[in-house]
């Protein structure tokens, strides 16, 4: 943005982390917070090569609620299948092929599939064109690619890309 | 501390315990790397995640304010744990660890030759 | 409260860290800065000798905390004599190292100057703990020193190095916390009085922590046989590295002699005289089998390092004797150990880059220039470290042989520092007649003709006047260890000193 | 508790001189660490066991011992600089004499 | 001072002449001779008054307390030694002028040569016992110096070397005793020792302090069996032999005899020891001399001879005998060096010494021939020679003496042998030089000398006679003043006329004339049965062996005790502390267990210490699969740090946890240059070995743990606790106590970690390393460097990692945590950022230089600590106050703050100096291999 | 109640801890070990949660922040040493 404020989204965040940090509201922490929330960034800014441009607000707040909810989902299931008997499981590799481009976007996409049901994102290719993931159970594999690419994909090359 | 608020407690800290534990058990129980790699990376995560829930209700009604710190684990946590998976299930990709199921062809570590080594 | 008993310990920290703040300065420069410094220690170094010399105990309490609560520097006689034992021996060492061995590899004047930083400070501190900690300082620093220049032979004997010190420090921690886990506190006059009162129930863990203390005192002191790391580091260090490590062992004897008289002194009750039934055999085990080394040795620099084991034999022979004429003696003849070891490192050097392909190495070669200069400074050195007449080694010797006349060991005593003295005779003799006498009268072998440089003779003819004057001023010098080694053997006064009314 | 403490001081310990026994740098290396630790929790143990009870003021009624906390902390940075050092100079040791072994011989 | 003075100028002067020889030969010859004649001039206002029986003594404090004070003694017996040595010195110093050949440096010879002869003077002028033993050494060390003048030549540096070792070790057994005799007397002084025979002699050390002086001066005085490093040194040059066993070197034995007599003599153990040594050093002496080819051979042991004939006299004990011997070291001194340069001229002449080659001179150099033959027969004892008169002195003692003793009878029996083969060797040196048929293949031809090299061999000749003609006309009043005060009593009666009308000793005096006559005729077969046993009882060569196998028992002992091996010196230290800890144990009775209340045992805990014992010893059995034992050792780091946690230390807790991150990460970066498994090379017993030892350290630090952690102790902390807050402002008393009430450890502590820095900044400096291209399995490494999750995501952890070391930073002061754990807590995130983007990348965007980050923190610490000198407060005393701010509020700061910060940027600093420059090694391995594959 | 709850959670979260350790010591393959050495971590912020809340004390949680923190490094180091051996490069 500017070389005074590089970072307009990260300097009221880590405000905000401070008074995570630090549990109060005292007007000391505000200002300290906000002055290491501008602070830091300066300090750095070269690591961060590009700006981060998050286009659609809304739909990182509904994709935000759909992760959460998986992982609540994943979890009982996986705990479910651990629970049960390990020799019914049926594992699986899955190619993912992939239509978003930019690295955040991947990179989210991939944790994203490692937060959630039963999956783990285990390589990405050469060529970042394809996700390989491997699944604890899986009925179709092509359902699964399916779900994926619908549920986080979708919104995620919305929000970074569009 | 009101019942229901202890009662809350109660169930916020029995299910993370519950669910670390389970974490744990996929870990020791399950056949091969891959399968086992989905315990712990998902099952603590929310284990981990209600027990701190816990933590905050707990030292928000016990303490003197609102206490949000441990929602700073937990974003670590959040951020962490499937970066710590992808990897060690890339490690054990290219090591070419048995698996229950089929490895896939090459991921293109077997294929490389020296000239990879550039960094 | 003096300033001037911290500033042998600040000086040089300062000078460390300008140095390392400068670190782009031209060599000269750094040069210029680091001598600045070493001789300002000295100044240091003269003013609390004659602060202390009276028989004042001086306490410095850090950060104004008082003791046992806050950390305390003490200076009394024996710590003065050390400090400035110390900032001599620098100064030459550090000239020495102008000669260009300064610039065999990185960061040479910082870590000679936190060496020394190091050293004050554990000659100059008053508390368990602290010592632990300045020792770590000297120890990282003289890793660094050591390895300065590197090359397979440094490496290998660094590595030693490192690890057994490492070891010493672990036990150091162990006796250390042992000591505050049974006597609940760190301070060293705080200590003694404890120690004095120990219930029966622990007394054995007292003595356990007080005997493994002197084990790592022990190791650092190289007395056998803990003393095998020695020969190889100080063989293999550069020249003026080997000679500023002439003073390491010295600070293990300094310690096992402070822990000693005060802790385990007179007044210790039932844990009196705790390391003397270990301390005398080690020290004369320590002598014959350095001199042996000595008689054994293939070249210069090797002979020198086991020369330096013999003299922490001979030395701790003197502290084993627990006498007042036997610390007396021990504290004469540890400056006059001290720089005679250090010239003859700085000396086979100066020989070695003169002798082409023999280095130092006891084979006869062709002759080298200016032999009869080397050779004579050598003969100088060589006297001094044999203990002959009539320079200090021997003053010192007759002092030890004088103290041991009472003590019952007196014939151990006698037999080893006489026969050893001859073996040194012989050995020494030997060196000299292969190192200087040619085999044949042609001049072929010649590689390195240049002239003697200001910067090599000046720190080594320094380091024998040193020793010379150790001689000449024999007097002054022995009524100042003797009056160290009364006021060693007085504890109450340094316990007054440092704990005053505060118990 | 106590005992169950002592004990493993004393398991770190053999552990950790099992290793610095062995000849090559990397074990010696790992056996310093372990010998770290033990000392570690030996000059820690020192100050007794106190559960729930750190020093800090206001935190609790009564307090641990914080002195051998104060001189546990400056051992374990006084230990990490040593372990940085001596595991640089396993790798210069490598560098120099083309082996891992402590006395520069043996088998590469 | 002029006896000090006296000393000293040859010392003085021995450097200038050294110098002075580059310009001429003659001007060093001058120099040398004005240097003596300047000392015996400084001596000359005190030299009558010991004719006069007076002492003249002087006093240089030196070392008062411990008796030892510079004290000079002009006495009749040093008066007489310091003419010899002056005397004698001058006549060599001329000789040598001539002797020397162009190519040898003749300022060397002087300037050693002064420095003897100071040393010399020191000797006899010393009234202190131990300022005499110095300047003992000191000839011996000069002499060294002069034996091995011809530097190049094997027999000078060994003979240097045999003389130096025997002497020396003379010297330390006379320290001893002197120190005895000084325990004994209360005093080193002569004048308090020599008045003490009485006590010495009943006291029960008498005897160690006899035996202890005696073998200085037989050492010394070459007497058997020390005998043997004399003919050795005989490779001097000629003009030094002359020196050395005339008039000096030797004598300084039988000077220390005679100077202790009044002390030491009067008891059977001095007659025995002394006399017994005496006559079997003349035996021995005067029979080995006729055998010798070498002319300097046959002088050396007849001086060995000689030197026992006066022992024997010493030893005989009778004040007569006693004057007898003061008289022959006269003698011999004069008539000895006029023998030596003698033969130094016919071996000058001839380029030979062997008598066998050098026959018939007497036509080629007459001159000299008279010379040598008066001084020859005057060794022989012939009458109106000076040897006569001393000798048949001896034959008086001798004879008295048998009556006294126990096979007494031996006494005149022996001497009489020694005489008749002195006889026999006198007579070859003259008939098989001088006489004896014509030569044989001589180097040179021989022919009279330059003028003035005859001359100190005439001056002695001269004396030669006028003694042994006119002996009270001439040397009475020297005599009677030396043995004056040998004996510290009245003379006894004695006669110094040639003829004593007949008597015993006239009688074996004639025998041997006679005797050695018929001896010398028969020599031949003789000498083939000597040359024959001289093979194989050729002391030098036992000496040399004995040397020898000194050398290999030091080399073996050595080698044994120092292999080298840092698992050997692991071992003995570990063992060390362990035998050091059990000792102090053991000697207690009271029970291990003290009455302490011990804390419940709990599950969880049970469980980690489980979990601890498990991992470390796994990873202790696996150790050899290196990279398996890492990861153990990372779960025993985290178990330690909840122990810290558990039993109230969180500031540990976090520290060993952000450490014990740093190190694994420094351990793999090691590992990849390291092979990933150790080849198994122990055996198994020692393993089983080192298994006990270990077993043993860890049952001693568990005992150790116990008894403490069973016991109560009465600790300083509670001060601590209360003082935190009003003294330190702050509440996390651990941190209080780091950065103000123990600052100074802080203080050193982070000079440690710098220094550790900066060691391995200079170590890794040039460093390369070969990169291993696959791994352990032989697999190649996955191409993907950076993937690319990871490198997303770190950058995004770097600002909060910040945030969280800068909350730890400021927080510690009142809670856990503080400027080391801030420290490692950024330089972790950044180390984070090196992993996931690499090296090159993140040196990119980092400061280029970590040093003055370090700098700057030991540079805020210092100064941190200076501020409080000037508020006239100790180094490192702390401030702190609350300060208003408008916005904030009120907020403490303290000083111990910015020494925090201090910490804080050393650690960062350092952490990332080590890592960059461990970067940079690899970087520079992983270099060839690009070069290789670049097409 | 919560008590009842603590000590079930606290038996629960040790014997998970236990089983990770089982694991960790068996292997058989280093992911697997570097798996459960990570699952240690975790295992170790549940038990300093659980005890922060036993105890009433909030000194345990910048240690729970930090092992989530180092855990995560190391976690990191291990894996991409054995991808790449060299994890700095
Ligand atoms: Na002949
Ligand atoms: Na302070």
């Amino acid at each position: 943005m500017n070389r005074l404020l590089p970072h307009p989204i990260l300097t009221p965040m880590l405000a905000l982390v401070w008074l995570l940090l630090n549990n109060s509201m005292a007007p000391g922490q505000i200002v300290l917070g906000l002055l290491l929330g501008w602070a830091i960034p300066l300090f750095t800014l070269p690591f961060w090569p590009e700006q981060v441009r998050i286009r659609h607000r809304r739909t990182l707040l509904r994709f935000s609620g759909v992760v959460l909810l998986d992982i609540l989902l994943a979890n009982l299931k996986v705990a479910w299948l651990i629970l049960g008997q390990p020799r019914t499981l049926r594992p699986a590799f899955v190619v993912v092929p992939l239509d978003v481009r930019h690295e955040l976007a991947i990179s989210v996409l991939a944790n994203t599939i490692c937060l959630t049901p039963g999956t783990v994102s285990a390589h990405l290719s050469e060529d970042r064109l394809s996700l390989l993931v491997h699944a604890l159970d899986v009925d179709d594999q092509d359902e699964l690619v399916a779900t994926i690419k619908a549920r986080y994909e979708a919104p995620l090359k919305e929000i970074f890309e569009c | 501390m009101n019942d229901a608020t202890e009662l809350l407690l109660s169930l916020l800290v029995l299910a993370g315990a519950i669910f670390t534990f389970i974490g744990s058990l996929g870990l020791a129980r399950l056949g091969d790397f891959y399968t086992r790699l989905h315990g712990p990376t998902k099952a603590t995560t929310l284990g981990v995640g209600s027990l701190l829930i816990a933590s905050a209700v707990y030292f928000s009604v016990t303490g003197e304010s609102l206490s949000l710190h441990e929602v700073l684990v937990a974003l670590f946590l959040f951020i962490t744990a499937p970066i710590s998976a992808h990897l060690m299930a890339k490690a054990a990709l290219h090591l070419r660890l048995t698996s229950l199921t089929p490895l896939p062809k090459e991921t293109g570590s077997e294929a490389s030759s020296e000239s990879s080594r550039n960094p | 409260m003096s300033h001037l008993v911290i500033a042998p310990v600040l000086l040089p920290f300062l000078a460390g860290v300008i140095l390392l703040l400068l670190r782009d300065l031209p060599m000269p420069s750094r040069r210029r800065i680091a001598a600045t410094a070493a001789i300002g220690q000295i100044v240091l170094a003269v003013l609390l000798l004659c602060a202390v010399s009276g028989g004042d105990i001086l306490v410095y309490a850090l950060g104004d905390w008082p003791a046992p609560w806050g950390i305390v520097l003490v200076a009394d006689r024996l710590a003065a004599w050390m400090v400035l034992t110390t900032a001599l021996l620098a100064l030459f060492a550090l000239l020495y190292a102008g000669s260009g061995i300064d610039r065999d590899g990185r960061h040479f004047h910082v870590l000679f100057q936190m060496q020394l930083f190091g050293l004050s400070g554990a000659f100059l501190t008053g508390d368990l703990f602290n010592l632990f900690v300045f020792f770590e300082i000297l120890l990282i620093a003289s890793y660094g020193l050591l390895l300065h220049g590197g090359g397979a032979h440094r490496v290998r004997a660094g590595m030693h190095y490192v690890v057994l010190n490492l070891l010493g420090s672990t036990l150091f921690l162990f006796a250390a916390g042992l000591f505050y886990g049974v006597l609940g506190t760190l301070n060293f006059a705080d200590l003694a009085v404890r120690i004095a009162a120990t219930p029966p129930e622990n007394l054995g863990l007292v003595r356990a922590a007080g005997l493994m203390l002197f084990g790592v005192f022990a190791l650092k002191a190289a007395l056998l046989p803990l003393h095998l790391w020695l020969p190889a580091a100080y063989a293999s260090a550069t020249a003026p590295v080997a000679a500023l490590f002439a003073i390491m062992t010295k600070v293990g004897a300094y310690s096992i002699l402070r822990t000693h008289t005060l802790l385990f002194g007179p007044e210790a009750g039932p844990l009196a005289d705790l390391v003397q039934p270990w301390l005398l055999p080690a020290a004369l085990a320590t002598l014959a089998f350095g001199m042996l080394g000595v008689l054994a040795a293939t070249r210069l620099t090797q002979q020198a390092a086991y020369l330096v084991v013999a003299s922490v034999g001979t030395l701790l022979i003197a502290f084993g004797l627990g006498t007042h004429d036997g610390i007396a003696a021990g504290l004469y003849y540890l400056p006059h150990s001290t720089f005679a070891a250090a010239s003859l490192f700085l000396l086979s050097d100066a020989i070695a880059r003169r002798r082409g392909a023999s280095a130092d190495f006891f084979k006869t070669s062709g002759d080298i220039p200016r032999a009869g200069l080397w050779g004579g400074l050598f003969f100088i050195s060589a006297v001094l470290l044999a203990g002959l007449p009539p320079l200090s080694g021997f003053i010192g010797k007759f002092m030890i042989l004088r103290a041991a006349l009472d003590h019952s060991a007196l014939p151990w005593v006698w037999g080893i520092v006489l026969a050893t003295a001859l073996l040194g005779l012989i050995a020494l003799a030997r060196s000299g007649s292969l190192l200087f006498f040619r085999s044949h009268p042609d001049k072929t072998e010649v590689t390195n003709r240049f002239s003697p440089t200001s910067q090599e003779l000046v720190p080594i003819i320094g380091l024998l006047a040193l020793a010379i004057g150790l001689t000449i001023w024999a007097g002054p010098a022995s009524n100042f260890a003797r009056a160290a080694a009364t006021q060693l053997l007085q504890p109450e006064a340094y316990i007054a000193a440092v704990l005053g009314g505060a118990r | 508790m106590e005992a169950l403490l002592a004990l493993s001081i004393g398991l770190l310990t053999a552990c950790g001189v099992y290793l610095v026994l062995r000849a090559r740098s990397f074990a010696v290396v790992l056996g310093l660490t372990f010998l770290s630790y033990a000392v570690n929790l030996f000059l820690f143990a020192m100050g007794r066991l106190a559960i729930a009870q750190p020093p800090v003021i206001g935190a609790a009624a009564t307090s641990a011992d914080p002195l051998p906390q104060a001189l546990v902390l400056t051992a374990i940075v006084i230990g990490f600089a040593m372990t940085a050092f001596v595991i640089m100079l396993a790798l210069k040791s490598r560098a120099e004499l083309g082996n891992d072994h402590v006395d520069g011989g043996g088998e590469p | 001072m002029n006896l000090l003075l006296a000393i000293l100028v040859p010392f003085i002067g021995a450097p200038f002449v050294a110098y002075i020889s580059r310009r001429s030969r003659a001007a060093s010859a001058w120099a040398a001779a004005g240097v003596a004649l300047l000392s015996l001039a400084i001596l000359l206002p005190d030299l009558a008054a010991p004719f006069a029986g007076e002492t003249t003594l002087q006093r240089l404090v030196w070392m008062p307390a411990l008796g030892l004070d510079l004290v000079f003694r002009l006495d009749g017996l040093g008066l007489l030694f310091t003419l010899m040595i002056l005397g004698i010195g001058l006549l060599v110093i001329l000789y040598a002028h001539y002797y020397l050949s162009q190519q040898d440096s003749l300022g060397r010879l002087y300037a050693y040569l002064l420095l003897f002869m100071g040393s010399m003077l020191g000797v006899v002028l010393s009234e202190n016992l131990i300022q005499l033993l110095i300047f003992w050494e000191l000839t011996s060390l000069s002499s060294f110096l002069l034996i091995s003048y011809w530097r190049t030549r094997q027999a000078a540096r060994s003979g240097a070397r045999m003389a130096l070792a025997i002497t020396g070790a003379g010297g330390l057994a006379l320290l001893g005793g002197f120190v005895l005799l000084g325990e004994i007397t209360g005093s080193y002084e002569l004048s308090v020792v020599l008045a003490s025979g009485d006590i010495i002699r009943a006291h029960p050390l008498y005897l160690p302090a006899l035996i202890l002086i005696l073998l200085g001066a037989f050492t010394k005085s070459a007497q058997f069996p020390f005998h043997f490093w004399l003919p050795n040194a005989m490779a001097a040059p000629t003009p030094v032999s002359a020196y050395l066993h005339s008039a000096t070197m030797v004598k300084a034995g039988v000077f220390l005899l005679a100077r202790l007599f009044p002390a030491l003599s009067g008891t059977e153990a001095w007659t025995y020891l002394v006399g017994g040594v005496g006559i079997t050093t003349l035996l021995i002496g005067a029979v080995v001399a006729l055998f010798k080819h070498d002319l300097k051979g046959l002088l050396a042991y007849s001086t060995i001879s000689h030197l026992g004939l006066i022992t024997a006299l010493f030893g005989i004990g009778t004040p007569l005998a006693a004057v007898a011997g003061v008289f022959h070291i006269i003698n011999h001194a004069i008539f000895k060096a006029g023998l030596f340069m003698a033969a130094g001229i016919i071996d000058h002449e001839t380029g030979t010494r062997d008598m066998r080659r050098i026959n018939g001179l007497w036509k080629a150099m007459p001159h000299t021939a008279t010379l040598a033959m008066v001084a020859a027969a005057a060794m022989a004892g012939v009458p109106l020679f000076n040897g006569f008169l001393s000798k048949e002195m001896f034959f008086a003692e001798a004879a008295g003496a048998a009556s006294r003793l126990s096979f007494g009878w031996l006494l005149p029996a022996a001497v009489t042998v020694a005489g008749i083969f002195a006889v026999a060797y006198s007579l070859r040196f003259i008939h098989d030089v001088f006489f004896n048929g014509e030569p044989i293949d001589l180097p040179r031809t021989p022919h009279e000398p330059p003028r003035w090299m005859k001359v100190p061999v005439e001056i002695l000749v001269v004396l030669c006679l006028l003694v042994g003609i006119l002996p009270s006309l001439t040397v009475e009043p020297l005599l009677a003043a030396a043995a004056g005060a040998v004996l510290q009593a009245p003379l006894p009666e004695h006669n110094l006329a040639i003829w004593h009308g007949f008597s015993p000793a006239l009688l074996m005096s004639m025998i041997a004339l006679v005797g050695g006559v018929l001896l010398y005729t028969v020599r031949k077969p003789l000498f083939a049965f000597h040359d024959h046993m001289e093979k194989n009882l050729n002391a030098r060569i036992i000496f040399e062996r004995v040397m020898e196998m000194l050398y290999q028992l030091a080399h073996a002992l050595t080698a044994r005790l120092d292999t080298g091996s840092l698992q050997r010196q692991t071992l003995l230290f570990v063992a060390a502390a362990l035998c050091l800890g059990a000792a102090g144990m053991w000697s207690s009775a009271a029970p291990l267990t003290g009455p302490r209340t011990l804390l419940p045992v709990d599950g969880v805990s049970l469980v980690a210490a489980l979990a601890l014992a498990a991992a470390a010893l796994t990873a202790t059995i696996l150790h050899r699969q290196r990279f398996t034992a890492l990861i153990l050792a990372g779960a025993v780091g985290l178990v330690v740090s909840l122990i810290f946690i558990k039993f109230s230390a969180p500031d540990l807790a976090l520290t060993q946890l952000s450490v014990e991150v740093v190190t694994i990460v420094l351990l793999l970066l090691a590992l990849y240059f390291l092979p990933q498994q150790s080849p198994a090379e122990s055996s198994h017993s020692r393993r089983l070995r080192d298994a006990s030892l270990a077993m043993a350290a860890g049952a001693g630090a568990s005992a150790l743990a116990w008894a403490v952690l069973t016991r109560p102790y009465d600790s300083i902390s509670g001060w601590f606790l209360a003082n935190s807050v009003p003294g330190g402002g702050g509440k996390n008393v651990v941190n209080v106590i780091l950065v103000d009430f123990r600052g100074y450890d802080t203080f050193g502590e982070i000079t440690v970690l710098a220094l550790a820095a900066l060691g391995i900044f200079a170590m890794l400096d040039g460093l390369r390393l070969p990169a291993p291209l696959r791994d352990a399995a032989g697999r190649h490494w996955d191409p993907d460097t950076h993937p690319l999750i990871m490198a997303t995501f770190a950058r995004l952890l770097l600002p909060l990692a910040l945030l969280v070391s800068v909350f730890v930073l400021l927080r510690g002061h009142n809670l856990p945590g503080g400027g080391f754990i801030a420290g490692l807590i950024t330089a972790v995130a950044l180390i984070m950022q090196y992993l996931a983007n690499g090296v090159a990348w993140t040196h990119a965007r980092l400061p280029a230089h970590t040093h003055p980050l370090i700098a700057a923190g030991l540079a805020i610490a210092l100064v941190t600590g200076l501020a409080s000198w000037a508020f006239g407060h100790s180094f490192l005393t702390s401030a702190f106050g609350h300060f208003a701010l408008p916005l904030t509020g009120e907020i403490e700061l303290a000083s111990a703050m910015a020494f925090d910060l201090g910490v804080y940027l050393v650690v960062v600093g350092a952490t990332l100096l080590i890592l960059i420059n461990l970067g940079l090694a690899h970087n520079a391995s992983h270099a060839p291999q690009k070069l290789e594959n670049t097409p | 109640m919560l008590n009842i709850a603590l000590v079930i959670a606290f038996t629960l979260v040790t014997t998970a801890f236990a089983l990770t350790l089982w694991r960790l010591l068996k292997g058989p393959s280093a992911p697997d070990r570097i798996l459960a050495l990570d699952t240690l971590y975790i295992n170790a912020i549940a038990l300093l949660v659980l005890l922060g809340i036993q105890l009433g004390s909030a000194l345990y949680f910048e240690a729970a922040l930090l092992i989530a923190l180092m855990g995560f490094v190391g976690t990191v180091a291990l894996c991409k040493f054995l991808l790449r051996g060299d994890i700095i490069e």
